[in-house]
């Protein structure tokens, strides 16, 4: 039987670290085309819209720039959670409460109308997300409570007070009793960039800019130290005079904060007004969008954007081709496992021994010392 | 009395499922192994479940092919994050994404199909008996699997010495390694373990809990096991306790909705969620219980120095 | 006028959801097959309705006539792509907002509601029965009203309990709920979600139920009393040839049971008698001279709404928010 | 190809193992009789601990044979030496805390043995041998002392012929390792080998039989112990003389203490923990104070509470240059001049994965302002002080900006004393400063405390090696279960009565300063 073995490499591949996205990438585009064909689509063709087409015109390449807003945003906030050690998977709430406090001037107060309500409203946002996750941060730090589940707990929670919001106080009063607040006036509307062709907004200048600004805290200042070293070592860090508990909550609020913003991007931006459901799951997509970026922010700015192109090569596959949604989704989830497995090579090689590991030592001895073992391969 | 019999009836078919999942999930992070893609294989377990029934005729065929199924994707998962070291959190995440994607895929021309409920098992005389019977007997034969699943998990890992290196493997690898403990052996076998429970509890959601198939009707059940598990703090029993403690959260709202008490749907649906941040706070407390029951190398890789 | 068209739709659910989608998918395909290859179409499912609008645009610009777009959630998004692509039509499901090139379409569910309403008292031995809810909107309150106005007809004192399940589709708590109200004694069980979970409880328990969307005498052969069946087909080949025609008009379209949108499954499971009378209210309705809000008609606190004879306008009825009397639950302010 | 000696227990001809492009052992002979006690020597990373892991199954050798009484054997994993008749002590602890103790042993033994039966024998082993351990205790509970008793009868019961020891006294007090010598000698009598791994020559001397000595990854010479000084064997096991250390004690103090703990008592962390018991000391500029004591009496607790990781419950409890700094954490507490030297050189005074030059901010982001340009760091600068580092306190590593974990112990050891030191202070608390660590490199770090004392600083050093506190300090005490004894001149005191207050006899002493 052949078996799989990881060798610790002496030093983690600069090379691998930029080639293994692409390898990633490339058996997944092998398995996709596998599965196109199989489906009975040319997989050429299915490749080209998956990836190409949603990049050839540029209306929906600002559908791109859309979606990748608030993926960036959130990926790069998780990216400074996961490094440091504490597991937020509840961005997806921290967006919705976001949503939810900057969405109170143009709800609530609807004629305060004037060039200061749509900062107030990313003021709001940021404190909206950064206070809901707040609460895990809080009970982490207070009472040593799981924050991962906490965090979880916490989107379903908010999903509910939106629902309740929009089909009760919040409601519409011209709306014919159907649950959606009124639409959001034209001071608090996140402008558009480029309005003569394409719907892009404001947010993905954000959400760069943003993400720039943690890899620059993350890579150059004393703070990001912090994050990293308590990420690596508590204990390192509490000996460096850092507080864990001080973290938990830095960390905990930035990532919310990015997730309130990102949420009020969306709401008014898109789609300008509150609904019942305001993400199809960016909260959660965004963790993966940390992982692919390698919890680097400029990392997450590159798999933003290539999470968001799955999403319209999904669309536009159904569309063109009308390749299923399920299959776009199995796609995406077998994208995402290849990734993380090619990311193993940059800190290992892989040898491939067709012998027990135990019998090794006569075979060692017999083959000379420079060569490694008959039976090995190493990648 | 007839009322609570009816109540705890619903109670133990929504508990049912969470306890199946739950219970795989301990054992697989009492190896020290976090397999956060528990809704994945759930849902996996489901579709193959429903199918497999639906084509055979067979329940018990469906039972076992998705038994089957949910250990394929803990194979995948066991491949990556075991012999590949990939991040647990990350793979979990997007076996997860795979699975709710893959089961609708297989899924497609089920949807809407009448499935078949395995045969409840009645005994005659002991069924019949007012209260007890009907409670305990005569139920699904997923209901005794989860229940000889706790039992069986709590001889295992208390009671034989392979449980004490299981436990020894979750709380030091290194250590394990050392003493010359086939760690990724072990946590194979956990993992594989964890997917057929998932399996099981999908299982009993396509078969028992609503006789269909359609697409996401694990509905986050699957991250309810995964909050039961450190609710239970990794004890069996507590985890049993935990599942029909939800079952109960969750019916009771619905009891309470149909009484007509006066609180926004919103509010009462809520409930089971914002109970379980509250229970988790409270047995958090405990440090020393925490610290004796968390596997202590949950979710970290393992790489063996060769 | 034109020789061929191209047909688009938007699913929030999958197209095989065994509900709401799948019945647009239904007509869909009767809709082609009518226009025998003259007609093209296509469809995206499972749309997020907070990131729809990029959808519907890629639809607009992929060369489709006519889109529909199939859930409330959709109407703002659709409005807002509708006046970028004005040689474009659209139709939205269940909205209320229109523009030059954007119809509004509905069916009144309600008159299928009254139905069942009035079957559920005559067969009911305990006087209850459950209802399970999706979300607290204008239709589905529509919908609560009018069974209870009209199981009152049969039985003054009918009461109805209701179990939000705040989801339009969720076996598993759909499940739920059906136990749930089958446990506090409601005998009949009826449903404004999309699942058949609910109809095979019934079954479980040998108690009746309503389907919901489609025909779900599959999952309940001896459950089913009947069913709301959403019958979109014959709006939807009205609408495409009149795109071929180019006669197409934009228009707030609220059809029901004189119209064929909305059709009633074989009254099935029910003494005949019951039967005759649910067939002769159905046809008192589809000729127009029953409607089931017609007064005297009390609001839940027991004020009045409607006069003697005074018929309720669709205005009020499109945003109601409010019980009549007989309705044991609470609305959300 | 050479043959076995049939008269020898074990032979081993040319074990080589690399990691990576590094070879760790090359070529290693080496051959141990039934009833010897074998010494295994070398600096650190000479490649002792990845011997022995092979001769336990626990590494696999890439090249070379391994004979056991004669014949040629493959040991594919632990359990197998287990049923060869070999047993080990690991150096980093083989035990899981959450565990008991009796799991702990079952764990490694064959599973038909019954685990009450266990449960009782373990309890009678150990007593047999004065080990005594209590089967059902949870090992987090347990001293460093308690855990080593635990590996040492777990690997009696397996009744192994061969038993190897990886530095197993560096946690024991001077008469527990005569307890464990005589364990030691007890089994030898019995036909039992024992192959020996300690930093310490002189336990060398007076244990082992003979003595095999390697030096990166190659055997370099065998010797006699008894024959031998320890200067010379350090010799031979570092290739050159060993610097020797200059030192005169000197208990007169002068000035005001620079640093004083008043009366500090302070509740155990956790269950676990210990508490500091009115904890008294005084630092005199000058003086090197020492404190002996077995690891696990409060070392830690006092050295947190010192340093401002623990805060003391009064800001009076600590004075540093005559301010209460009780309150302040451990940055505000280096800004005013002191510097700490911990315990745990990976993960605690340094982040593993991190390269040197990062870890220079580590402990000095707070004190030194050319790290930093606002909230900025300051890379270049760090670099610099590296290089400083590099160069004075010779630390060898193989490229310019390493990670932590890349560095030996030796050389790591060093690294962490030169950043500390870099910046003359004056006040030193030092945990464990050479723990581990190879001859050579524990000269220099101890001549450098030494400098430092001589130009006016005030230095702590808590230490679990008698022998380095005799060569350094000026004035000695000892802790146990989180009582401090008097500080007493080094020469009035000695090896035995220092022993004694570590085991806790000094109670009837009573007052404090
Ligand atoms: N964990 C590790 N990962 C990668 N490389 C390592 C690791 N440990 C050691 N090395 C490499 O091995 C080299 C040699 O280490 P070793 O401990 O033998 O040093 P040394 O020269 O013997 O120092 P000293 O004599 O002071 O202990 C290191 O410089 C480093 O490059
Ligand atoms: N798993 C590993 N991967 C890479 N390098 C390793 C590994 N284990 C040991 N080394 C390196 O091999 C060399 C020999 O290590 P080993 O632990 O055998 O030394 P040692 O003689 O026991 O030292 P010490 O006295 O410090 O215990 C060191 O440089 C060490 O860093
Ligand atoms: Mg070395
Ligand atoms: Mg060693």
């Amino acid at each position: 039987m052949i078996r799989v073995e990881l060798l610790r490499r002496d030093n983690p591949s600069r090379a691998l670290r930029l080639l293994s996205p692409l390898i990633g990438l490339s058996l997944a585009l092998i398995t996709g085309a596998i599965m196109f064909s199989l489906m009975g689509k040319n997989p050429a063709a299915a490749l080209y819209v998956y990836f190409i087409e949603p990049l050839t015109e540029a209306w929906s390449v600002h559908e791109l720039l859309i979606k990748a807003a608030p993926l960036i945003l959130m990926g790069a906030g998780l990216s400074i959670c996961y490094l440091s050690n504490n597991w937020n998977i509840g961005a997806e709430g921290q967006f919705i409460m976001g949503a939810l406090a900057g969405s109170i001037f143009p709800v609530l107060f609807t004629d305060f109308q004037n060039p200061m309500v749509l900062p107030l409203m990313f003021i709001f946002a940021v404190a909206g997300g950064a206070l809901w996750a707040g609460i895990p941060a809080l009970l982490k730090a207070r009472f040593n409570t799981n924050e991962i589940l906490v965090s979880l707990m916490l989107v379903y929670v908010a999903e509910r007070i939106l629902d309740y919001l929009v089909r009760g106080p919040w409601r519409n009063p011209g709306g014919m009793n159907f649950p959606e607040s009124v639409r959001f006036h034209s001071y608090a509307r996140v402008p558009e960039i480029m309005p003569w062709d394409g719907r892009a907004n404001l947010g993905i200048v954000i959400a760069i800019l943003v993400a720039i600004a943690l890899w620059f805290m993350l890579s150059r200042t004393l703070k990001g130290f912090e994050v990293k070293v308590i990420g690596a070592s508590p204990r390192a860090g509490r000996f460096a005079g850092f507080s864990s508990k001080g973290m938990i909550f830095f960390s905990f609020l930035v990532a919310g904060g990015c997730a309130g913003l990102a949420g009020i991007i969306e709401v008014a931006g898109a789609s300008a007004q509150l609904r019942p459901i305001i993400s199809p799951g960016y909260g959660f997509t965004a963790i993966i969008v940390a992982f692919l970026g390698r919890l680097n922010p400029l990392g997450a700015i590159a798999a933003g954007l290539i999470l968001a192109l799955t999403y319209l090569g999904g669309e536009a596959a159904q569309i063109s081709l009308q390749i299923s949604d399920k299959a776009s989704r199995v796609f995406q989830g077998t994208l995402l496992l290849y990734i993380l497995a090619c990311d193993t090579l940059i800190h290992y090689r892989i040898r491939f021994s067709r012998k027990p590991a135990a019998k090794g030592i006569e075979q060692a001895a017999a083959s000379s010392e420079q060569q490694p073992p008959a039976a090995e391969r190493a990648v | 009395m007839e009322l609570t019999l009816a109540i705890l009836l619903t109670i133990i078919t929504a508990a049912t499922p969470l306890l199946l999942a739950a219970t795989g999930e301990l054992v697989v992070e009492r190896s020290g192994v976090l397999n956060l893609g528990v809704e994945g294989m759930m849902i996996m377990g489901a579709v193959g479940g429903f199918v497999m029934a639906y084509l055979t005729g067979n329940p018990l065929l469906g039972i076992a092919f998705a038994v089957l199924l949910g250990m394929a994707m803990a194979l995948l998962f066991g491949f990556l994050v075991l012999t590949f070291a990939t991040n647990q959190y990350a793979t979990g995440l997007a076996l997860t994404i795979l699975g709710l994607g893959l089961a609708a895929l297989i899924g497609e021309g089920f949807v809407g199909r009448a499935g078949i409920r395995p045969p409840n098992l009645y005994i005659p005389g002991i069924s019949d008996i007012p209260f007890i019977g009907p409670l305990l007997f005569g139920r699904d034969v997923l209901f005794y699997i989860s229940i000889t699943l706790v039992a069986g998990v709590m001889w295992f890992l208390f009671r034989t010495r392979q449980g004490l290196t299981l436990r020894a493997i979750g709380d030091n690898h290194h250590s394990a390694h050392a003493l010359g403990i086939k760690v990724i052996r072990y946590r194979y076998l956990a993992v594989l373990f964890g997917g057929a429970c998932a399996g099981l509890a999908g299982a009993h959601l396509s078969l028992v809990y609503t006789p269909q198939w359609s697409e996401n009707m694990t509905a986050g059940r699957g991250w309810i096991a995964l909050a039961l598990v450190v609710f239970a703090s990794w004890r069996p029993l507590r985890v049993l306790a935990g599942a029909y403690l939800f079952g109960a959260v969750s019916i009771g709202q619905l009891h309470a909705q149909a009484i007509g008490i006066a609180i926004p749907s919103q509010a009462l649906s809520a409930l089971p969620y914002v109970a379980t941040i509250i229970v988790l706070v409270i047995i958090s407390q405990n440090r020393r219980l925490t610290m004796i029951n968390t596997p202590a190398s949950l979710g970290k890789s393992f790489v063996p120095d060769r | 006028q034109q020789d061929t068209a191209h047909a688009c739709f938007v699913y929030v659910g999958s197209h095989t959801d065994g509900g709401w989608s799948q019945a647009h998918d239904l007509a869909r395909l009767e809709m082609e097959e009518h226009f025998g290859g003259a007609v093209t179409s296509t469809f995206v499912e499972n749309v997020s309705e907070a990131a729809s609008a990029g959808t519907i645009e890629r639809l607009a610009r992929s060369g489709c006539d006519i889109i529909f777009t199939t859930s409330f959630g959709f109407m703002d998004p659709t409005l807002e792509v509708a006046e970028r692509f004005p040689d474009i039509k659209f139709e939205h499901a269940t909205g209320y907002k229109t523009a030059d090139n954007m119809a509004a379409y509905n069916s009144r569910f309600y008159e299928g509601r009254y139905i069942q309403g009035q079957i559920a008292a005559s067969i009911s031995e305990t006087g209850i029965a459950g209802y399970i809810a999706s979300f607290p909107i204008p239709e589905v309150v529509q919908g609560i009203n009018a069974f209870i106005l009209g199981a009152q007809t049969v039985n003054p004192d009918f009461s109805l309990r209701v179990v939000w399940v705040n989801s339009w589709y969720d076996p598993g708590a759909e499940a739920d709920a059906a136990k749930v109200l089958m446990d506090q004694g409601v005998d009949i069980l009826t449903q404004h979600t999309d699942s058949t979970a609910p109809m095979q409880e019934a079954a479980a328990r040998g108690i009746k139920a309503f389907g919901q969307a489609l025909d779900m005498i599959e999952a309940g052969p001896e459950t089913q009393l009947t069913a709301i069946i959403d019958s979109w087909a014959p709006y939807y080949i009205e609408r495409v040839q009149a795109v071929l025609d180019g006669t197409w008009e934009s228009a707030e379209i609220w059809h029901g049971l004189p119209e064929g949108i909305l059709t009633m499954a074989p009254y099935t499971n029910m003494p005949d008698d019951v039967a005759a009378m649910a067939a002769e209210t159905e046809e008192a309705i589809r000729s127009g001279t029953l409607h089931p809000f017609t007064g005297p008609i009390a609001r839940q606190d027991g004020s009045e709404w409607l006069a003697e004879g005074e018929i309720a306008d669709d205005g009020t009825l499109l945003s109601m928010n409010f019980y009549v009397q007989g309705v044991d639950d609470q609305l959300p302010e | 190809m050479q043959t076995a000696n049939p008269d020898d227990l074990l032979t081993l001809r040319g074990l080589t193992k690399s990691f990576g492009s590094f070879k760790a052992n090359d070529g290693v002979d080496l051959s141990i009789r039934p009833g010897e006690i074998h010494a295994l020597l070398g600096e650190n990373g000479a490649g002792k601990s990845t011997f022995v892991k092979m001769l336990y199954g626990a590494l696999q050798p890439d090249a070379g044979e391994i004979f056991w009484r004669g014949k040629k054997v493959e040991i594919p994993n632990p359990a197998y030496a287990r049923e060869l008749g070999i047993g080990m002590v690991f150096q980093h602890f083989s035990l899981f805390e959450a565990l008991t103790v009796a799991e702990n042993i079952a764990v490694a033994l064959p599973p038909k043995t019954s685990f009450k039966k266990l449960s009782t024998d373990l309890e009678t082993v150990s007593r047999e041998y004065g080990l005594p351990l209590k089967a059902g205790s949870h090992v987090y509970d347990l001293s460093v002392g308690q855990r080593q008793r635990i590996e040492i009868v777990r690997c009696l019961l397996q009744q192994p012929d061969l038993i190897i020891m990886d530095e197993p006294t560096s946690v024991l007090t001077p008469q527990e390792v005569e307890e464990l010598f005589a364990v030691l000698r007890k089994l030898s009598s019995e036909g039992k080998a024992i192959l020996y791994i300690s930093h310490k020559l002189e336990e060398v001397r007076v244990l082992c039989e003979r003595a095999t000595i390697l030096r990166h990854g190659k055997v370099v010479g065998a010797c006699i112990p008894k024959d031998e000084t320890a200067s010379s064997i350090a010799r031979m096991m570092v290739g050159s003389d060993i610097h020797q250390i200059r030192h005169e004690p000197n208990a007169a103090h002068h000035g005001e203490p620079l640093l004083s703990v008043r009366n500090l008592s302070l509740p155990a962390r956790d269950t676990f923990g210990t508490p500091l018991r009115e904890v008294s000391l005084d630092l005199y500029p000058g003086q090197i104070a020492g404190i002996a004591g077995i690891a696990g009496n409060g070392q830690t607790e006092l050295f947190d509470v010192i340093s401002g990781e623990t805060l003391a419950p009064s800001a009076e409890d600590v004075m540093l240059f005559g301010q209460p700094v009780g309150k302040l954490g451990i940055s505000k507490r280096r800004a005013i001049g002191a510097v700490f030297i911990s315990e745990e050189r990976l993960g605690q005074a340094t982040v593993a994965t991190m390269p040197l030059s990062e870890n220079v901010f580590l402990t000095r982001h707070s004190v030194n302002p050319d790290l930093k340009a606002g909230p900025l760091l300051r890379r270049g600068t760090a670099k610099a002080l590296l290089d400083k580092i590099t160069t004075e306190l010779d630390v060898r590593k193989s490229a310019a900006d390493p990670a932590a974990q890349a560095l030996s112990g030796g050389n790591l050891q060093k690294f962490i004393v030169g950043r500390e030191v870099l910046e003359d202070p004056k006040v030193i608390i030092v945990n464990q400063p050479t723990w581990g660590v190879d001859a050579g490199s524990a000269a220099r770090i101890r001549q450098t405390l030494i400098d430092l004392a001589a130009n006016g600083a005030a230095i702590l050093v808590i230490s679990q090696d008698l022998d380095e506190l005799f060569e350094i300090a000026d004035t000695m005490a000892a802790i146990a279960e989180g009582n401090l004894s008097k500080f007493e001149s080094v020469a009035k005191t000695n090896r035995n009565a220092i022993g004694l207050k570590m085991s806790g006899i000094f109670a009837a002493e009573g007052t404090h300063p």
